[in-house]
This record gives structure tokens, C-alpha cells and sequence, in this order.
């Protein structure tokens, strides 16, 4: 963290940049919003923590847009996602300094409070131990416990793209989960059990666009769903219908391209897995077209802009 | 004040579902909402906040308000029944009972919104007394008692032992009809909820947003807030998403749409949210263009134009459910208390 | 699977989007020999395949369609030349989410008929509406609105 | 609000005997914006086409169905209709009712009520079908030809002969290619400097055929029949009008120790000089890397030689600009350098050579002057083994998945050569199959066997080591099942052909599509052999795929065929029915190009009024070229915003005729 501030302070005064975007302490201890800080402003509040957990790629759309140049703190998962904005030619990539920051995995408030902690006053990190204070009583948890869900299947700790990087060798000290148990497991039921696992998932749906509009490759200008013209739109799930499809044609809109970053089941309300959605297209592309992740590089050509003469038939599947 | 003799809630719903259709927060996908009762749902009392507010109930996000069956060159208007069976909700927390009034200020207000009349006129809210406030509670700061919600009938639950207390004639009449269910409590008893009460409001007042100072939100000061520069720095963040707005018990902004069902048109209303881009998008464009303006919109709304025209009643009760759920930790406590600095 | 008696007389909704250089072509020369195939299917002329955009789709399934079928020139003979390449990948993965979420996966299917195989083509479409009758109707994935 | 009007047809009783004509005509007449709706025996005859036109002007129609045949019959004719009678010829659909409907069905109920949903859904897409028009754009009646082979060489005459005008550009110093290196031609035994260098000569005298040579395509824009090329001349330090091609200068050059790429570095060259006598131009060039004047600034003994003062030494590259109509890619192949097959000893030891190396041994221009002599120290090898598929048709990453097609044929005319000048010499060929399927090749490989005694194993060869001043050759024998090991003077290796390296920047450039071994595709692998996907760009020998002399010198004539039916043509009249990306909606993101297999697509940076402080930002949106745009709509899918749309085939008229199939 004091690596950090300095190596910002330095950039900011020696004019390499003009901004930088990063994370913003919040009013409790674990709520953290990203925010653009400058000269001006300072860097009161910057902070770097276990709680930083949003993927700030996706804001460099606009800030990319303004003059001057701006230093974004780029965590590894999240440095795919800029990666595909690169390629995807949705940022201004002269006008961006990326400084890598290592990340032990980020711990999850909500994963704190399903132990039944509430009225959470303050938490405080000692090493392995989460140490909250609430109305209610003191407790220490075990960190490993309380890690994201999408730090516990941890692509890698590699940061792809960037001009600087700050390096540790800490790390969270867990064993890392296989990334396709939880699709392994749906795909392992019977189709009416699927089913019904994802009517009552998705069911809960109540059409915030928070997946949408958090997820770094969903940057259309406009989205179809929001766009009258496509026959498609709609602002609420009226009927079961709307639910599957909204779902299925964002998960099928970023297929090839979503770096798993874990952002839209992170913001989703209920909760909703819907990294399952889009973790489902990877493993089938993987397995069927050749291992991929979107982002390692800002050049390759996704599954879906690509092809072999010798592809596997649709019927794949349905003879499955 | 009663108390329900039995210590099986199972035993007071399926009384009540036998007479009306009965909503209870039950867990759903892992997510607690309020859905009708039956004996095989998981229901989940001890759930603090559902993730929709009890406004889902009243003012559903989506429904149909009319529809035009086509065949051929021929329309038909078909418009649908003014009639709906009474239904119950339980375990309504103070925050969300106290939306009702913000909502009845919009629709029962002339022109009447008749499908939201309708719904208000035949449901009956059970209020379940909070007992175990989060941080992100702030219903206080709103004049909000948790302990003592506005409802039909309001509940509290101490020591495993429900007690009952109609408020309003409705609430009377529905009580009577479980009167086999229920006895009064005893003077005892009643100093128990009394005192259980007081910790409640206690703990409260240990929360970190229990001091949020509201005052300085009066209309004379409009303009000033309007031209704030803090807006710049607080929207900076804003996904544009609408989880603020649907998780809030206050929020009633709706649009109007027709669907195309290939044999017809159903004209739905679906609740919108002014964070989104295409709020209010009329045919010469959006009035609010920026985000930054969307953003400043609902807060604005809230803690000015609302209480403006409502007799100084603001239109946020403290949930906390944005705070819990927004995902870049964005929220009205937030806005309030930036604003409230100057 | 076993066929269900009351699927006889079921009369399922097809949908089928066929490149104008070969499926289409391949189903007028059904046509043409006078191959019959029920009157179920019905025909969605596309320039290639590849045009098949997986809303098309949805959007059958949402408008009550049991079914939907898409036929393309066969691997290397596109009109386009790599058209049906595209849409082989774009379907298999649509395929796969449908199964994945559940839903019947028969009711999709991909073939490529030449405008030489009219046979072919009529053999396909009769497989396909057997397949789809033993299914039934299609519930999962419809919008109830659209339901008269 | 459309008029719409619905023309059905009997077709005799092709139709009517199983659809309800009436009843089809009936019931459109009550779909919405229908006004008029009719039936006719026979819609395609002239009365029929008169019964449309009248309706159309009679009853101010906007938009025509027609139930009828399939619309691979009457399209074009009902549009032609339409047409006369002042509609948009795009304003008109066909609901298919006899292919897809009478002629399949047997019962009239069930066909009728099929009839009707087809017509039903043309009415619901002609309602948002919009006029089209199709774009024309100017030809500009000039080629480029890329590679100055024999397959640059034999398309550039051909289509100069028809009096177009030509431009070869060409890499190196010369055009002749890679057949001006070969010494005999199988199966005849022609020499192939006696046939190619008139042909040669012939396309450098050419009125209509300009030579660059020493040349490089730089940047290519545009499309078909407005392509725009820059390219670039290499700087020979030699001025082409003043140098007569003495010689004289490459005689005195005092730097003669570069290795001969003509030889295949079997002989030395200096540091000025002309490829090989031959040569077209005969102009010579100067190896800049090489010449001692460029090293140390001294020297300068060309220069004081040369009596035309032809040598420039400050001359520089020049970028010419050309607008051409079409373009043909004839960039020929290399053969690899077999030094991945550390086995068979090509890096080790100088006696095992290449195939094409062994041609220059043979040939009476090489550096033996004709007489076979080896390497290593110049002595006539006795004992000599040939080795073929040498990376070809193999399955590892060091080999080409494709037979080379060339080796078994040239292999048996090195054979036959060899036991011509050299009768004492023995000769083995380790082969895996002996593909000989062309006219008199079968006859020409069986003479090797039978004639010359040649030696053929079957069987491939796993290593080549040296041992008492032999090569030794360990193999299979397949055929009698055994190990073998031969002695040998000289090892001869069928290493695989390639594309030119050059190949994969121009396809980039170009848009030209290739397959994963950088082969340029063909438009249709039957139909279409000698076209590239990508409009007005064609493909001329090896470039396209391993080929002989005879087809090369083939395709390059039909391509030069394509050229001229392209450049006699004043105007291209365009398809209208192409993709159209919505700017406003476009996010810049490249997936649409990634899948167009024609380069239509192009990006432009934009300004575009938006709210907030800026007023303006640019953005990066994709434009279609409608003059390359084939109208596949392979980008409509790839666009996740939807932006990108195809014409006549729009998302929404596709989803229109969904919903009337399924309501």
C-alpha cells in the first residue's frame, strides 16, 4: 500500500500522469468505491486493500476520453479485461498508465456476513486473521474463509498488461479451486434438473443491469436490450421468457470474450451465479476449440471470430 | 397487547392462508423475498431485509394494464377487472411500512393510480418489529421507530413468543378472525417487549449512520444542492444500473410499454429507474443527458423535490438496502452526508 | 426416447432457416421430386447461414415454435466461403447454454443439405419433426404472452 | 402505413390443385396494410406481370407478395415488374407455395393453411423491407500482377495481349521466378530456360507491360475495380535508362565472395551483379550489405568502369502510386530448408542437398557448369540416394500436412538425367507413394524404373551419417520388410514447397483470405479456382496451392481470363442486399471485420455530438464498403449491439417472418 502511494505520488508530480483512477476508503471498513483523484484533490482516501475488489477496467472507456493521461491501479484479473477493451479498440490505450498491483485475493464482505456477523462496526486484517467488531460482539475469522468466491478459482496472479508493476510475494495461502467444479456439476444433472436450478436462479432476476453494466466487455455504445429498435428490448422480465433470454444473449454477446473477472455475480443483487453462464461458454470452447482466455493478449482472435475446417458439428451436442 | 399461543408459526400461516393468500419472506434461490406461503417453503423470518421490498406487492414491477386483441385488420380493447381477493403480508419491517405512506403520496394522490388503490385496498401488512439492526440501518434518521412500524397489525417477537397488536380497523377486523390463535399478554410480558424494544433502539443508536443529519434538506436550499459540486465527485463511480432504485421500498418511477404478443398488443407498466440512460426518453431525446445529472436526479428527488411537495417527508427510510447493495458502494447516506458537510 | 400415443396428433411448429445457395435450393428440389415432408415445417430463407443470429432463435422459441432447424451449405462448399464455418461454432454453442439451462436440446439442430440432396433435405425435415412430436410441445422456453 | 398487395398463383394446377388459391387470397386480403390481394393461373406470364403492374399503379401499391414458386424462379422477374410499374424492385417478396408447399403436400387443407402462414409472413417482412438500390462503381482498366514467375509472367501477357495495360511487380532483380533455376522440365526434358526466357524477354518488351522489378508492394486500398497501390522500388543504385547490361561492372567488382542466391549459394557473386545472363531486366544491382563503397565509402570500381555512367550510388528507394482494377496474386513458393530434419544430416554435411540445389548442379549455367560434381570436393558422385516427402505430407510440426505434388515427377526427371550424362551411376529413391497422376507421367516414372534401372524403396529414411567418407543412409524397406543401409556420394532431398514468405502481409493487406498453411483460398474450391474470396483480387499459380509448370501456366491464363472479363466491364453494378453498420449504435470493437471473409469493412474515426462538457467525441465506427460487401451477413451476428444489419435481410424482417411462422 505505502509502495503504492508513493509510486502514484511520484507519477503525479513528475507529470507522467494527469489522474489517477483507483479505489476510495469508504464509510465503513469495507465498502469501497473506485474514484478519480488528482493533483487537486489529492489522494485523501486512496486506498489499497483486501476490500478492493471492483475491476476498474471498464471506467477507462470514459476516462480514456478526457485529456491528460491517467494511472489506473490494474489488479491481474482485471488487467484481461482492459486487455479486451485494447483490442476491442474501446480505450485510448496511449492515454492510460497501467500500474500492476499485486493481489492476495480480496475478502468478501458478504461472505463475512453470511457467518451471521451484522452490524459490523469496524474489521480490521492482522495477517491470516479478519478481526470484526460489531454492535453485537467481537470475532476473529480465518481469512482463507472469507476469501471472493472468484479469488478461490484465481486465473493467475499475473498482471497482462501494463507500464509499471509493483510486485509481493504474498499471497493468500489457499489452494485453488478447479474453476469448472460448478459447471462440472450442473452439467452432471439431468436436463429437468438444470432446469429447475436455473428457473430459481434466474427467476430472481429483477432486470437491474448491474452484470450488464459492471462487465467490461458489455460496453456497447447501446445495448439491444435498451435499444427499441431491435424488437428485443425490455426493461423488466414480464414473463419466465425474459429472465432466459436476457441471459442467455449477454452471456452469448461476451462468449469468446468474457475474461471471467467474476464482476457480475459479485454485483448481482440476488446473487444470481452468473459466472456459470459465461464459465459454461469457456469450458465448451476450450474443450472444443482449444484452451483460450480472452485477454492474455490484446491481438489473438476469439473462438468466435475464428474457425477450423475441422470443428466439431452442432450435433455435438444435441447427441450428447 | 396479544400474544399468539402457539410457538408454531407454521400453525398462525396455514390460519391465515386458509382464509387469504398469504406473503412471508421465504428463501428463495438462496435469496429471501416475499412469496406466497405454503407449508413446503423455507420461510426466513430472521432475514433482516428482503432483497425487493414489500413495495412488490403493492406496486409490482410488472404489470398488465390493458390489452388489444388484433385478428386480422380488427382491434379489441380488452381492459382488465377492478376486483381482487384480499391478501396478507407478514413480517413487514418498520423501514418498509413507512414506505406505504411515501407511495400512497404518489398514486392515491389525484388522478388515483387504480391498480395501485386496488392492491393497498385489499392487502393487509403485518409488521414484524426489528430486533436485529445492521449497519447499514439508518431508519432513525427518518423518524422511523423500528420497534414500532406502521401497519395493520404489528408483531414482535421476543424470547420465541410472538405478540400482536392491530393498529388500524383493518387490522382489528382481521385479528378478530384469528382470535382462537390469540390471548392477551400479560403486564409482564408487555414490559418485556417494552424492554427488548429499548435494546433495539439502543444498539441503533451505537450504528454507524445513526447520526445522519437530514435537516438542511428544506426546499429554500434547493437550487444550492442542485449546483453542488460534490455531485461531480459523487456520481463519478455510478455504474448507471438500477439496484438502487429497485431495492428501494420509495422509488415509483414506472414506464409504460406495449408488447407485441403476435396476436395483440399488451400494454405493461414495468418500474424504470432514473440511473438508466433511457429514463424518461421522450421523441426528442432524454431531459437528463449525463449520468451525473441522472445521479443527482434521485437523490435530489429524494431528499428535496419529494418532501417538497409532501409536507417535508423525505422519501428514504433508512432500509440500507442500496448500501448493502450497490457495487461501487454508492448511496443516499453517502450523498447525504457529502452534501450535508457544506 | 419413447413416443408418447397423444404425440400423433401433436403438431408441432418448426422453423426453418435455410442458406439460399444450398439448403434452400436443396428443399425446392425436395420440392421439385415431389418428396413430402409434413406441413409443419416452415421455411426462413437466409442468404448464408451465418445470417442466423442466435436471437432468431430464441425468438422462435419465444413465439411458440417447438422446434427450429437451421440448414447450411456443407463445410467447405459455402457460397461465402466460410460462412457456415461461423454459424457451426455460433450454434454449437447456443446448443450447449440451451442444454445447459435445462432445456430440451432435440429441439435444435444443424444440418447441411446441398441443393443437390432434395432427398436429403426431406429425410432431414421428417427426422426432425419425429424428433420433435416424441418431445411435445415446446414449454420451457416460451413466453406465455404469445400464447392465444 | 403500407399498401400492400398479394398476387397468388395457380401455376396451372401445379398449385391450385393442392392449395386453395381463393382461400390463400381471401385470407391475406384480411391481414393488416393488405389492399389488395388477387389470384391468377400463371402470375409469371405477361398477362400475370400485367395484372401486378396494373394493380400496383391502380391501387398505389407499396409493397408486392407474390405466392408463387420458389423465388430461384421469379424473383428477378416479378422485381422487373414491379420495376416497369415505378415500385422499388426490393419492395417485392415471394412466399413460396409450390416447391415448399403444393408440390410436397397431398392434403388441401393442411397445404392451404401452410400457404396462407408463408403468405403471411412475406406480408409481415415486405412491410419492412425498405428500396434498394444497387451501388456502381468505375473500373479502372489496369492490373497488377505480383510475382514476376512464370505464373506472373504468363497472366500479365495474356491479359496485355487483350490490351489492357499491365504492371508486374516483382522482388527481385529479375522476374523468371523460380522455373528460371530449373534445368529440365518433366516429363518432356525440355530445357526450361528455352522456353521461359523468350517469354520472358517477350513480357519485358510488352507495350502494354511495365516491369517493376527489385519492387515491393508497400500498401494496398480500395476494392474491386478502385484498388489504390503503393509500391515500392528498391533503390539498385543503378540507373535502369542508362545501364546497357555490359556486365562489365560485375566483372570488376572486387567483392566476389557472396554467396549466389540463384546458385543457391552453391557459387559466389559480387557485390554488383546481374542474377543470372539471362535476366529481365539485365540491369545490374548492388548488394548494399556487400559493397565495399557502402561499408568503408571506398572503391567505387563499378562506377569508374561503367562508360554509360549508368551507377548511381545515391539513388533511393521511390514510392510509386497506381490505381488498378484488379489485382493477381502470383507470389510462387520456396522450398524449405530441410534444417529442422537434423537426421538427414542437411546442416551437417555438404554432400546432402536440396532438390533445387541439385537442378542448379545439373544445369550448364550453375556453378558446375552442367557437370555433376559434389559439393564437398567436386569429385562426380557414383553412389546417389534421393529422399522424397522431405516435410511433406506429415503430421509433426516440423512437416506440411500436403503433399508437394512436384517431387515425385522431378525426382524421377533428376533420375533420368543422371543415368543420361552419367550411365555409371548408381541411383536409389526412397519414396513413401510415387504419385505420378498426369498425362505421360506414369510413362516418364516407369522409364526411370524400367528404363534406367533406377532403384525405388519404398520406405523412409531415418537417418544420414557420414562414415569413411560415405553418406551413409539408413531406411526402411517396406517392401521386403527390412532395415537397409546404402553408401552414397550424395544425398538428394524432395524437401516440401512453401508459399512464399512474402505471401501472408500481402493476404493482410489485400484481405485475401489463406488457409492455415498460407496458401491463398480460393472464392469456391470448384466453381471459382483461380478468384480469391475478395472481389477483383485473382490467384495464379503455387501461390494457390502446389502445382506443375502446365497447370500453373493454366491458371494463370484463366486468371488472366477473369481479369479481362472484369476490366472490359465500364461500371460493377453492385448487390444491394450488403451489410450497413448503424454508426450510431457502432462500438468500433472489429469484431465484424474479424468474420468478413471480403475486407468490406473499414474503420473511421468519427466525431460525434455528445452531452456533457466535451459537446464532441470521436469515435471509431465501421463503414461497409458496398462494392466488396457480399451480403452474407456474417458480421450482422458478430455485432453484439446489433449495428451492423444486413439490407433485405434486416434482423427485424427475419424476426418479423418468425413471429407470423409461430403466431
Amino acid at each position: 500500500m505505502q509502495g503504492i502511494i508513493e509510486k502514484v505520488t511520484e507519477l503525479l508530480d513528475n507529470g507522467t500522469v494527469d489522474r489517477v483512477l483507483a479505489w476510495k476508503a469508504g464509510e465503513f471498513s469495507y465498502d469501497r468505491t473506485p474514484a478519480v483523484f488528482d493533483k487537486e484533490s489529492g489522494l485523501y482516501g486512496l486506498v489499497y486493500d483486501s476490500f478492493c475488489v471492483n475491476n476498474l477496467s471498464k471506467y477507462l472507456i470514459e476516462e480514456s476520453k478526457k485529456d491528460g493521461k491517467v494511472l489506473v491501479l490494474m489488479k491481474p484479473c482485471d488487467s484481461y479485461g482492459l486487455n479486451m477493451l485494447i483490442k476491442e479498440h474501446r480505450v485510448d490505450r496511449e492515454k492510460i498508465y497501467v500500474l500492476g498491483v499485486p493481489c492476495k485475493c480480496k475478502v468478501s464482505v458478504d461472505k463475512i456476513k453470511a457467518t451471521g456477523l451484522t452490524g459490523i462496526l469496524d474489521i480490521v486484517e492482522e495477517g491470516n486473521d479478519i478481526k470484526v467488531t460489531t454492535v453485537y460482539g467481537d470475532t476473529t475469522l480465518d481469512r482463507k474463509d472469507v476469501l471472493c468466491d472468484k479469488c478461490m478459482v484465481c486465473k493467475d496472479k499475473v498482471v497482462v498488461v501494463y507500464d509499471e508493476k509493483i510486485e509481493s510475494d504474498e499471497t493468500a495461502g489457499i489452494e485453488k479451486l478447479d474453476r469448472m467444479a460448478e459447471v462440472e456439476a450442473l452439467e452432471a444433472m439431468t436436463p429437468d434438473e438444470r432446469f429447475n436450478f436455473w428457473r430459481s436462479q434466474l427467476s430472481k432476476c429483477i432486470r437491474c443491469n448491474a452484470c450488464r453494466n459492471v462487465c467490461p466487455i458489455c460496453s456497447c455504445t447501446k445495448c439491444v436490450f435498451d435499444n427499441d429498435n431491435t424488437g428485443i428490448s425490455s426493461k423488466a422480465n414480464v414473463d419466465s421468457f425474459e429472465e432466459n433470454m436476457f441471459h442467455i444473449v449477454r452471456a452469448y454477446h461476451v462468449a469468446g470474450r468474457c475474461t471471467d473477472c467474476g464482476e457480475c455475480s459479485r454485483v448481482c443483487p440476488q446473487n444470481i451465479p452468473l459466472h456459470l453462464l459465461n464459465r459454461k461458454f469457456i469450458k465448451e470452447m476450450n474443450e472444443l476449440y482449444g484452451t483460450y482466455q480472452a485477454g492474455t493478449d490484446a491481438e489473438a482472435k476469439d473462438p468466435l471470430t475464428a474457425f477450423t475446417k475441422e470443428d466439431a458439428e452442432p450435433s455435438v451436442i444435441y447427441n450428447r | 397487547m396479544l400474544k399468539f399461543t402457539s410457538d408454531q408459526m407454521s400453525t398462525l400461516f396455514s390460519a391465515i392462508s386458509a382464509m387469504k393468500t398469504l406473503y412471508v419472506p421465504v428463501e428463495k434461490g438462496g435469496e429471501v423475498t416475499f412469496g406466497v406461503w405454503s407449508e413446503t417453503e423455507k420461510v426466513r423470518l430472521d432475514a433482516l431485509k428482503t432483497v425487493k421490498s414489500a413495495k412488490d406487492l403493492f406496486f409490482p414491477q410488472a404489470e398488465t394494464m390493458m390489452g388489444f386483441k388484433m385478428e386480422g385488420k380488427n382491434i379489441e380493447i380488452q381492459v382488465p377487472e377492478e376486483k381482487m381477493d384480499e391478501f396478507v403480508v407478514f413480517g413487514v419491517r418498520a423501514c418498509d411500512a413507512k414506505s406505504f405512506e411515501v407511495l400512497d403520496n404518489v398514486f392515491l394522490a389525484e388522478p388515483v393510480d387504480t391498480y395501485y388503490a386496488l392492491r393497498r385496498k385489499s392487502g393487509i401488512v403485518i409488521c414484524a418489529a426489528c430486533t436485529r439492526p445492521e449497519e447499514s440501518c439508518f431508519c432513525n434518521v427518518f423518524g422511523i421507530d423500528a420497534t414500532a412500524p406502521a401497519g395493520d397489525i404489528v408483531t414482535w417477537t421476543v424470547d420465541g413468543t410472538l405478540y400482536w397488536e392491530a393498529k388500524t380497523e383493518k387490522g382489528e377486523a382481521f385479528t378478530a378472525q384469528l382470535s382462537e390463535y390469540l390471548a392477551e399478554a400479560t403486564a409482564e410480558e408487555e414490559a418485556a417487549v417494552a424492554a427488548q424494544n429499548e435494546a433495539v433502539k439502543a444498539i441503533i443508536a451505537k450504528l454507524p449512520y445513526a447520526n445522519l443529519k437530514v435537516d438542511g434538506f428544506t426546499g429554500d436550499r434547493m437550487m444550492e444542492y442542485f449546483n453542488s459540486p460534490k455531485w461531480a465527485e459523487l456520481y463519478q463511480a455510478c455504474l448507471g444500473c438500477g439496484t438502487c432504485t429497485f431495492v428501494c421500498p420509495t422509488c415509483q418511477c414506472y414506464d409504460i410499454r406495449d408488447y407485441d404478443t403476435g396476436h395483440g398488443i399488451q400494454r405493461y407498466r414495468c418500474w424504470d429507474s432514473c440511473m438508466y440512460s433511457e429514463f424518461t426518453k421522450m421523441a426528442g431525446g432524454q431531459p437528463r443527458l449525463t449520468q451525473l445529472e441522472r445521479f443527482r436526479q434521485r437523490f435530489m428527488h429524494k431528499l428535496l423535490y419529494y418532501p417538497m411537495n409532501n409536507n417535508g417527508l423525505f422519501s428514504c427510510v433508512g432500509c440500507g438496502r442500496c448500501v448493502n447493495k450497490c457495487p461501487i458502494s454508492m448511496n443516499i447516506a453517502k450523498v447525504i452526508k457529502a452534501l450535508g458537510d457544506e | 426416447m419413447q413416443v408418447n400415443e397423444s404425440s400423433k396428433e401433436f403438431k408441432p411448429c418448426i422453423v426453418a432457416f435455410c442458406c439460399n445457395w444450398c439448403s434452400y435450393a436443396g428443399a425446392d428440389l425436395a420440392g421439385s421430386n415431389r418428396l413430402s415432408y409434413p406441413a409443419d415445417v416452415k421455411i426462413i430463407r437466409v442468404p448464408c447461414s451465418c445470417r442466423v443470429n442466435p436471437l432468431f432463435i430464441l425468438r422462435a422459441f419465444q413465439r411458440g415454435a417447438d422446434g427450429v432447424i437451421l440448414c447450411g451449405c456443407h463445410p467447405g462448399d459455402c457460397h461465402y466461403t466460410t460462412g457456415n464455418y461461423y454459424a457451426r461454432r455460433r450454434m454449437t454453442m447456443l446448443f450447449s447454454m440451451l442444454d445447459y439451462l435445462g432445456i430440451e436440446k432435440e429441439r435444435t439442430r444443424v444440418e447441411w443439405v446441398s441443393a443437390a440432396e432434395g432427398a436429403k433435405f426431406a429425410a432431414t425435415m421428417n427426422d426432425f419433426i419425429s424428433t420433435v412430436q416424441s418431445l411435445g410441445e415446446n414449454r420451457k422456453l416460451r413466453d406465455l404472452r404469445c400464447k392465444e | 402505413m403500407h399498401k400492400i398487395g398479394v398476387f397468388v398463383c395457380w401455376c396451372g394446377s401445379n398449385i391450385a390443385a393442392t392449395v386453395d388459391v381463393k382461400a390463400v387470397a381471401e385470407a391475406a386480403s384480411k391481414e393488416p396494410c393488405v389492399v389488395y390481394a388477387t389470384d391468377y393461373q400463371y402470375m409469371c406470364s405477361e398477362s400475370g406481370q400485367n395484372l401486378i403492374i396494373d394493380a400496383i399503379k391502380e391501387h398505389n401499391l407499396t409493397g408486392v407478395v407474390i405466392c408463387s414458386c420458389s423465388p430461384r424462379m421469379h424473383e428477378t422477374t416479378f422485381r422487373k415488374a414491379a420495376q416497369k410499374a415505378g415500385l422499388n424492385p426490393y419492395m417485392v417478396e415471394i412466399a413460396n407455395i409450390r416447391e415448399q408447399c403444393s408440390w410436397i403436400h397431398k392434403d388441401m387443407a393442411e397445404a392451404t393453411a401452410k400457404a396462407i402462414v408463408l403468405a403471411r409472413a412475406a406480408i409481415a417482412k415486405v412491410q419492412l423491407n425498405k428500396p434498394l438500390i444497387a451501388g456502381e462503381s468505375e473500373v479502372t482498366k489496369r492490373c497488377l500482377v505480383i510475382g514476376g514467375g512464370i505464373a506472373g509472367i504468363q497472366t500479365a501477357l495474356d491479359v496485355a495481349e487483350a490490351g489492357f495495360p499491365v504492371d508486374i511487380v516483382e522482388k527481385k532483380p529479375t522476374i523468371g521466378g523460380k522455373m528460371a533455376q530449373l534445368d529440365k522440365t518433366f516429363p518432356t526434358l525440355d530445357c526450361a530456360a528455352c522456353i521461359l526466357t523468350p517469354r520472358m524477354v517477350e513480357a519485358g518488351a510488352h507495350e502494354n507491360i511495365t516491369l517493376h522489378t527489385y519492387s515491393e508492394v508497400e500498401e494496398v486500398s480500395g476494392f474491386v475495380g478502385n484498388f489504390t497501390v503503393k509500391i515500392r522500388k528498391k533503390a539498385r543504385k543503378v540507373k535502369m535508362d542508362l545501364c546497357t547490361g555490359c556486365g562489365l561492372c560485375t566483372e570488376k567488382c572486387p567483392m566476389k565472395k557472396q554467396p549466389n542466391e540463384f546458385n543457391m549459394g552453391l557459387d559466389k557473386r559480387g557485390a554488383i551483379y546481374i542474377p543470372f545472363a539471362q535476366a529481365v531486366p539485365k540491369v545490374p544491382v548492388i548488394d548494399v550489405e556487400a559493397c565495399l563503397k557502402f561499408k568503408t565509402g571506398k572503391c567505387g570500381i563499378c562506377s569508374k568502369v561503367c562508360t554509360a555512367g549508368a551507377i548511381d550510388y545515391e539513388q533511393q528507394d521511390e514510392i510509386i502510386e497506381q490505381k488498378y482494377g484488379a489485382i493477381v496474386l502470383a507470389t510462387g513458393f520456396d522450398q524449405i530448408k530441410p534444417t529442422k530434419f537434423g537426421e538427414l544430416g542437411y546442416s551437417q554435411y555438404p554432400d546432402v542437398v536440396t532438390s533445387l540445389e541439385y537442378e542448379r548442379l545439373m544445369n550448364a549455367a550453375g556453378p558446375t557448369k552442367g557437370h555433376l560434381l559434389r559439393p564437398s570436393d567436386g569429385k562426380p558422385p557414383k553412389e546417389i540416394v534421393f529422399v522424397q516427402c522431405v516435410g511433406s505430407r506429415g503430421q509433426s510440426c516440423r512437416d506440411k500436412s500436403y503433399c508437394s505434388k512436384v517431387c515425385c515427377m522431378y525426382t524421377a526427371k533428376h533420375a533420368i538425367l543422371t543415368k543420361d550424362h552419367y550411365p555409371d551411376t548408381n541411383i536409389h529413391v526412397f519414396y513413401i507413394d510415387e504419385r505420378t497422376p498426369g498425362k505421360n507421367f506414369d510413362e516418364f516414372y516407369r522409364r526411370a524404373v524400367e528404363q534406367y534401372g533406377v532403384d525405388y524403396i519404398k520406405g523412409q529414411v531415418g537417418k544420414v551419417y557420414e562414415e569413411n567418407g560415405k553418406l551413409m543412409v539408413q531406411g526402411s524397406d517396406l517392401l521386403a520388410n527390412e532395415q537397409i543401409t546404402l553408401a552414397a556420394d550424395m544425398v538428394v532431398l524432395a524437401a516440401a514447397i512453401e508459399p512464399d514468405k512474402t505471401a501472408r502481409s500481402l493476404g493482410t493487406m489485400l484481405t485475401a483470405s489463406m488457409d492455415t498453411n498460407d496458401f491463398f483460398t480460393e472464392a469456391h474450391a470448384k466453381l471459382r479456382p483461380v478468384e480469391s474470396p475478395t472481389a477483383g483480387v485473382f490467384l495464379s499459380g503455387m501461390c494457390q496451392g502446389p502445382k506443375d509448370i502446365p497447370e500453373t501456366v493454366s491458371q494463370a491464363g484463366a486468371a488472366a481470363v477473369k481479369v479481362i472479363g472484369l476490366l472490359t466491364k465500364d461500371k460493377l453494378l453492385g448487390n444491394p442486399c450488403v451489410a450497413h453498420s448503424d454508426e450510431m449504435l457502432c462500438n468500433g470493437c472489429s469484431q465484424c471485420a474479424r468474420v468478413c471473409p471480403y475486407g468490406a469493412i473499414t474503420y473511421v474515426d468519427k466525431e460525434f455530438r455528445v452531452p456533457g462538457p466535451k459537446r464532441v467525441e470521436t469515435r471509431r465506427v465501421a463503414v461497409v464498403n458496398e462494392a466488396v460487401c457480399q451480403g452474407c451477413g456474417a458480421c450482422t451476428v458478430t455485432c453484439p449491439s446489433t449495428a451492423m444489419d444486413l439490407k433485405g435481410f434486416s434482423n427485424r424482417q427475419i424476426m418479423s417472418e418468425v413471429d407470423a411462422i409461430c403466431k
